[in-house]
């Protein structure tokens, strides 16, 4: 198989999986759980054997059609891609293992759509993973939203609808509203889209218009959830608790930051934004982002909410790091989408596993659970532990970097807000564990319960091994970073 | 003297549209619009349009009266609304006219040879009419050959408007009309049979109103006259017909699907005409390939065109009046 | 004759705009189709003064010899379509009022939007 | 003799109105719709073989009578008018095609012959009005067409159809009469009707008043045929109360050919002799454009009438094409010219969305289609797509015109970033008013399924027998999404398209089966042969949206040819 057909493959493969899903949902519901997995697993099995190509230096590339001339469909597969590819596709298996166990202990409806759409919404995150140019992100991006829309408001009450209704009137008003006019704005001045190592706008706009076209690429992508464009994360918390893993963890969120640096990366290039005043406001937009979400998820008394709020800021680390412009800061917040990941998709996994075992939502009533759930509690002490950045976990490992980037740039503001923040994250996250460990359950549970089903256990035990897995043997990981950011070295 | 007379008339022309406007009384508002026709029919005439004057006269004082008396006998005689927002109306009214008045220093002297419209295209038309033509009638030539395309286009406009008003009416009153009929009226279906006198006179007409009719359809290569005014003319013998005996013997003189039939047939011939220029290796409507030689081909086309014009003008009139009157009876 | 011609032209423009007053002032749906239809004569009235030629007659060769000018036959072409356009609009409105009034009891149109807002 | 395809232009319009006749003589009604659609799918197949010949460099011209232009009349075709053609004609196939069963449940039997021949006759006007280069042979066309689609509208079996054609036709007689007196004075001062010899003529009379009143009655007179806001009033009545097929004919096509002529007058006749025209065209109708954009989409936020939502929609969208034209650049034309070809497609695919749900719903307000996508899904479906090209999002035609407007709004420095403004907002107030559509047909509460079971001892049967059918078919909505996405990735969607379509009409039956299983008490999917044709138009929203080759190439060229005067 050729890089060009493994592309293809990568995003045609969950669509057919999708099929095949609703196919075989008509057959039975084991079967159809079957093509789900082996979806999940042929996809993985694609997507990684493309890895040893791009360590050679290759960067296959794809056109598939061109809608008018000079704006093409193309995919091509760079390190970033590559990273958040495979990121994707890993964690959907393991997702789709865990998927199984919340969807029938919680005997939910309509599982054959939750189904169809993940898999649309994999086939989506393969697609801006791979893009080549904007206008395909833009494609892929906004099919994303609209393929998760369904599994939000997957309950289809009256709260889960108006809930549903403020995801996408964000990420679609966002998008529409700032994003598209930043991508044509981009295709107007340079004539191209294409993602180029170095960027492409240099010297094609200057000036106070620098700092405005960010603005409309940051703030286009609400997927990113920089404050004020964050309000849809808490908002989505309504869905069932894969998907908040999926929209968190796996896709969504991440295709935020993701473009977000692909962006700066490859269309304003680190060097020019580095040289252009007008750019500095970022930093600045991220810092407040990652406090004033610190504090807000300080005062959460809902599981699942005080995890939307980390996520918020934790994006913003990613965002605060790149804007950075200096190469340990990119591979630092490269490294922090994958360790976020793996942390946070650690931490809703315990979520739902805790929900579906004793079906509790509020942090007091948390107390002495680790000593009925202790392999969940201690998967969440561990994701805990990475988001507040303290070895031996991934979390430290992108801290690491994202400071040593700081230094590099003499940028006191950032380093100040990144010991601020991970005091903040310590003083959330902590009472939890001390709690969850330490303390007596204030009144005996309605059922006496156990862990939660085999499956979830065993995904949440499995993603909080990578958690620490990732501080341990990063060399892949930082190998793919080093030639996101070679040119500039 | 004629300028006078110019004058004059335009200016009673005036006056009958201001009195259209003003009087609440809708019978006297059609009778109105009737003489209104007949004015700038007779000015039509002053300007040297004869073709145009007996259209006007024919259709606007003749059909158009009968139509709007028949659907005045279904909806009611008197207007009760009033005017709304008159002053806005009144000055958007006033600052259109005063534009179209700015406009009219500009035009071209009135009757100057010299003017662009008598210079550019139309000396070409008095031309060509004797040399590819050879008929008198330079506007039955233009308007059967030359813009024969228009006149094709105009038949539809025709044939559309008899649809329309034939669908218009094959639904179904949703409520019964609570008010009866005019008191004075003829009784339904009958017409005016009992009236004697109109209808010994009526129908000692009716032939030579067939037979002008005639005449204007094949006269119209050499005088004023062709197949709309003789299809109006046709009508207006049929509707005057229906008026005296009654909707009932008229329809069975000329049943509804005898009607539909002509509506249908005369547009039709035209078109089948000028397809038939098509297929003899020309283009669409030209007849100069009907025929060995091509000014009798053009004549001869423009024969049966003018026919398939009457024939649909004919079938659509007499098709409209009768839906309206019949709507009463229904 | 200058002034004759304007004269003419004013008077289009008279006509024209009676027409039109009746059209947006008039609550009666027969009055505004009058009104419709004096707008449209006013066009006719427009076309044919165009078309005169001092000194010129109705376009018919026969009659008269070489050097004779004939009024423009193109404007008189033109509206003899315009006139039979003008009847057919005038049908189908008809047409139209009475199935309104049919449908509501009434043609005024005032009293049908209050009709249809119930 | 001629060689077939240069009679082209003539038959195009020929068959259309030839045609006519024929059918109002045909009984039974069944027989005159197959004909009528027999007679569409031939004028079609006419715009896309002129359209082909245009893409390959060919000018048509056409002499009726073999008489020279400017003294006969003469007929043209090139990359403007082949697009238009396209529009009108597909959208009346499609309409037809689709709109059987609708018509049959709208109009008795025996009214269908007259109904089919003002169909026709509303296909041969409006197919009429660009191929000629005439000016009065347009009004006499644009009169056939506008008589006809009265009749048409006057079909809705609402009432409050009468009142809107009276309204419709008072207007469109005014605007028809202006255009007349626009024509007669610019005759007065060049003594030509013909388009190409009158732009030779009128720069010698470019400063005469005439002259400039006849260019602003022009303008007025077609913009009041083209619904351009504040002369939009008949639009929406109109739309909302015909006769559901009418509606997807007449809203995809009718306003565009009045636009068509307005562009062809304002940019090829007159912009190019009449000094500071160009300015005073872009002046007047860029404000009427965005408010066009504006109000339209604001109303059709609040809008609780479906159709009458649309209506305002394309108020709004009537604006956009105004917005590009009035930009007076080539990428701005372009995109509006675009956008008629665009717009088109995405609103031809709603109403016909919309033509299924009141196949089975007692109206089309969103009471009436609470919760309908719980027993239409694949409609609903469709709905979605369509709706999604609508707001212009990636991978839809709608995209493409967006696309274009808002580059060619970034040429035109602050005020561009102004328009580019508008556009946005205006694209959110379309996310927002489709998905109030969305949202209230897929989580609203469905009056029907509800009432229906349970009335009678067989009530908790048919129940079970309700949800097993939801089930069934929700299963097969997503399995079209699914497919739909993988359309937009596959190299050749023409392929993916005719598979789409026996796939669907595949699984239409077996929801038909389910249907019968629940039992008679809640209607199920609309008539296969109506959502076979909606989806089809919703895919083409796709196909447009990844392929925009033709109607760009179309699109361009005609801003290029009227534009041609810019040195």
């Amino acid at each position: 198989m050729s890089a060009q057909h493994a592309i293809l493959a990568a995003l045609v493969l969950p669509l057919v999986g999708a099929l095949g899903i609703a196919l075989a949902a008509r057959i039975s519901a084991n079967l159809r759980e079957a093509v789900t997995l082996a979806t999940a697993a042929a996809l993985a099995v694609v997507v990684w054997g493309l890895l040893p190509e791009l360590m050679a230096g290759e960067r296959p590339a794809l056109r598939l059609a061109e809608i008018v001339p000079g704006i093409e469909i193309a995919l091509r597969v760079e390190p970033l891609g590559m990273l958040f590819a495979a990121l994707a596709s890993g964690l959907w298996i393991i997702n789709s293992i865990y998927s199984i166990g919340y969807m029938r202990g919680n005997r939910e409806a309509k599982q054959t759509r939750f189904y169809i759409f993940f898999a649309i919404a994999i086939a989506a995150a393969m697609g801006i993973a791979f893009a080549g140019n904007l206008i395909t992100l833009f494609l892929f991006y906004e099919i994303l939203t609209l393929s998760t829309y369904p599994l939000v408001s997957h309950k289809g009450d009256a709260n889960t609808v108006r809930s549903a209704r403020v995801y996408l009137g964000v990420l679609l008003t966002t998008s529409i509203g700032l994003l598209l006019p930043a991508i044509v704005w981009t295709y107007y001045v340079a004539g191209t889209g294409d993602f180029v190592a170095g960027g492409i706008l240099a010297g094609k706009i200057e000036g106070p218009a620098i700092g405005l076209l960010l603005g409309l690429f940051v703030f286009g992508v609400g997927k990113a959830a920089i404050m004020p464009m964050h309000r849809w994360l808490p908002a989505a918390m309504v869905a069932p608790t894969p998907v908040s893993a999926l929209l968190h963890a796996v896709a969504v969120v991440k295709a935020g930051v993701f473009t977000i640096v692909k962006i700066i990366i490859y269309l304003f290039g680190v060097d020019f934004l580095f040289a252009a005043p007008s750019s500095g406001w970022l930093l600045y937009a991220a810092a407040f982002t990652i406090i004033a979400a610190s504090v807000v998820a300080l005062r959460q008394q809902n599981l699942k909410r005080l995890l939307a709020y980390s996520t918020i800021a934790q994006l913003s680390y990613v965002v605060m790091a790149t804007a950075i412009l200096k190469p340990l800061a990119e591979i630092g917040a490269a490294t922090h989408m994958v360790a976020h990941a793996f942390g946070k998709i650690t931490l809703f996994f315990a979520a739902g596993a805790i929900y579906v075992a004793a079906k509790k939502t509020e942090l007091q009533q948390l107390r002495g659970i680790g000593r009925r759930m202790p392999w969940t509690m201690t998967a969440f002490t561990i994701g805990a532990l990475s988001m507040i950045g303290v070895p031996p976990t991934g979390g430290f490992v992108s801290k690491w970097y994202i400071l040593a980037g700081a230094f590099q740039a003499d940028n006191y503001i950032a380093i100040g807000t990144i010991i601020a923040s991970t005091v903040l994250n310590a003083a959330y996250f902590l009472p939890i564990v001390y709690m969850a460990w330490f303390s007596r359950e204030s009144t005996p549970p309605q059922r006496d319960h156990g862990e939660a089903p085999f499956s979830m256990v065993l995904a949440l035990t499995v993603t909080a091994a990578l958690t620490i897995a990732l501080f341990l043997f990063n060399g892949p990981v930082l190998e793919l970073e080093r030639q996101l950011v070679e040119g500039t070295l | 003297m004629s300028v006078v007379f110019s004058v004059f008339m335009l200016t009673l022309l005036v006056i009958t549209t201001f009195a259209i406007v003003r009087t609440r009384h809708l019978f006297v508002a059609v009778v109105l619009t009737g003489i209104f026709s007949l004015l700038i029919a007779a000015i039509f005439f002053l300007l040297d349009a004869a073709d145009v004057a007996l259209t006007e006269a024919a259709i606007g004082a003749g059909i158009a009266t009968v139509l709007f008396l028949g659907a005045l006998a279904l909806t009611g005689e008197h207007e009760r609304g009033g005017s709304r927002n008159r002053l806005l109306s009144l000055a958007v009214v006033a600052v259109i006219a005063s534009i179209l008045i700015y406009a009219t220093f500009d035009n071209p002297r009135f009757g100057d040879p010299q003017a662009p419209v008598h210079q550019h295209v139309s000396p070409w038309y008095l031309d060509g009419t004797r040399e590819y033509i050879d008929i008198p009638n330079v506007v039955t030539a233009v308007l059967g050959s030359f813009r024969g395309y228009d006149t094709l286009g105009e038949v539809f406009v025709v044939f559309t408007a008899g649809i329309g008003v034939l669908f218009l009416f094959s639904a179904q009153p949703r409520r019964r009309r609570s008010s009866s009929q005019p008191a004075t009226g003829p009784i339904e279906g009958e017409g005016l049979r009992h009236y004697l006198i109109p209808r010994v006179v009526g129908r000692m007409l009716i032939p030579f109103i067939l037979l002008f009719g005639l005449y204007v359809q094949f006269h119209g290569e050499y005088g004023p006259g062709g197949g709309f005014q003789a299809g109006a003319i046709f009508a207006a013998a049929v509707i005057l017909y229906a008026l005296l005996e009654g909707e009932t013997r008229a329809l069975r003189a000329l049943p509804a699907s005898v009607l539909t039939g002509l509506m249908a047939g005369g547009a039709l011939l035209y078109s089948a005409v000028g397809v038939a220029g098509m297929l003899l290796g020309s283009h669409f409507l030209d007849y100069s390939v009907l025929a060995a030689d091509p000014v009798v081909g053009q004549q001869i086309g423009i024969v049966l065109i003018e026919a398939g014009v009457g024939i649909t003008v004919a079938g659509v009139l007499i098709s409209v009046f009768h839906a309206f009157a019949a709507r009463e009876s229904v | 004759m200058e002034l004759l011609g304007l004269y003419h032209y004013w008077v289009f423009a008279i006509l024209l705009m009676t027409g039109f007053y009746a059209v947006i002032a008039k609550y009666n749906l027969i009055k505004k189709l009058l009104g419709l239809s004096i707008f449209q004569s006013a066009v006719f009235l427009l076309y044919i003064t165009m078309g005169k030629i001092e000194g010129g007659t109705a376009p018919i060769l026969q009659a008269y010899g070489e050097g004779q000018l004939f009024s423009n036959p193109l404007p008189q072409v033109l509206i003899l379509t315009a006139i039979v356009v003008g009847i057919s609009t005038m049908a189908l409105g008809l047409g139209v009022v009475v199935r309104i009034k049919e449908e509501y009891g009434t043609i005024e149109e005032h009293e049908i939007r209050e009709i249809d807002r119930q | 003799m001629i060689e077939f395809n240069h009679h082209l232009p003539a038959l195009q319009v020929v068959v259309p109105l030839l045609s006519a006749p024929l059918v109002m003589l045909l009984r039974p009604a069944g027989l005159a719709w197959a004909a009528t659609t027999a007679a569409s799918v031939c004028a079609f197949a006419i715009a896309v073989a002129l359209t082909l010949g245009v893409l390959a460099g060919h000018e048509y011209s056409y002499q009726m009578g073999n008489w020279p232009a400017p003294y006969g009349i003469e007929l043209g075709v090139d990359a403007f008018t082949a697009l238009v053609l396209l529009v009108v004609t597909g959208a009346s196939t499609l309409a037809l095609l689709a709109g059987r069963t609708s018509v049959d449940a709208e109009i008795e039997q025996p009214r269908q012959p007259l109904f089919y021949t003002a169909w026709l006759l509303a296909l041969a006007g409006l197919v009429g009005m660009p191929v000629s280069a005439d000016a009065f042979n347009i009004f006499v066309f644009m009169e056939i067409s506008s008589l006809a689609s009265y009749i048409l509208i006057s079909g809705g079996a609402d009432r409050r159809a009468l009142p809107a054609v009276f309204k419709y036709l008072v207007m469109g007689t005014i605007g028809a009469t202006c255009y007349l007196i626009g024509i007669g004075l610019i005759y007065l001062m060049t003594g030509t009707l013909n388009l190409a010899d009158m732009e030779l003529r009128i720069h010698e009379v470019a400063d005469k008043r005439p002259t400039l009143v006849a260019a602003g009655f022009i303008t007025v007179g077609l913009a009041l045929k083209a619904a351009v806001f504040p002369l939009h009033v008949w639009l929406p009545n109109a739309y909302t109360y015909a006769p559901n097929a009418v509606t997807v004919f007449l809203a995809a096509c009718a306003t565009k050919v009045a636009l068509y002529l307005l562009l062809r007058f304002d940019f090829f006749v007159f912009q190019p002799n009449l000094d500071g025209h160009a300015v005073q065209f872009a002046y007047f109708l860029m404000p009427l454009a965005v408010l066009a954009i504006l109000v339209g989409s604001g109303v059709a936020l609040f809008e609780r009438n479906l159709k009458r939502l649309l209506a305002y929609s394309s108020v709004a969208q009537i604006g956009y094409i105004l917005l590009g034209a009035s930009l007076v650049s080539l990428a701005g034309l372009g995109a509006g010219i675009l956008h008629i070809f665009n717009h088109a497609l995405a609103k031809g695919a709603l109403f016909l969305a919309v033509a299924c749900l009141a196949s089975r719903c007692a109206g089309v307000r969103f009471e009436d289609i609470a919760g309908v996508a719980q027993r239409m899904p694949w409609t609903m479906g469709a709905f979605v797509l369509a709706g999604l090209s609508l707001i212009g999002v990636p991978g839809t035609a709608g995209f493409i015109s967006k696309w274009y407007l808002i580059s060619a709004a970034l040429g035109e420095g602050v005020i561009g970033g102004l328009l580019v403004a508008v556009i946005v907002v205006s694209s959110l107030m379309a996310v927002v008013y489709i998905w109030r559509v969305v949202e209230t047909a897929y989580f609203g509460m469905d009056s029907a399924a509800a009432a229906g079971p349970g009335e009678s001892a067989a009530g908790v049967e048919s129940a079970t027998g309700v949800e097993s059918a939801t089930g069934v078919e929700s299963a097969a909505e997503f399995e079209s999404a699914a497919k739909v996405e993988s359309a937009a990735k596959v190299e050749s969607p023409a392929k993916v398209e005719s598979n789409e379509n026996t796939n669907s009409s595949g699984a239409i039956k077996s929801i038909g089966k389910v249907d019968g299983a629940a039992g008679a008490a809640v209607p199920g999917e609309a008539p296969a042969m109506l959502l076979a044709v909606t989806w089809a138009a919703a895919l083409a929203n796709l196909y447009f949206g990844l392929q925009s080759y033709l109607p760009v190439a179309l699109s361009s060229s005609a801003a290029e040819s009227l534009l041609r005067y810019v040195p």
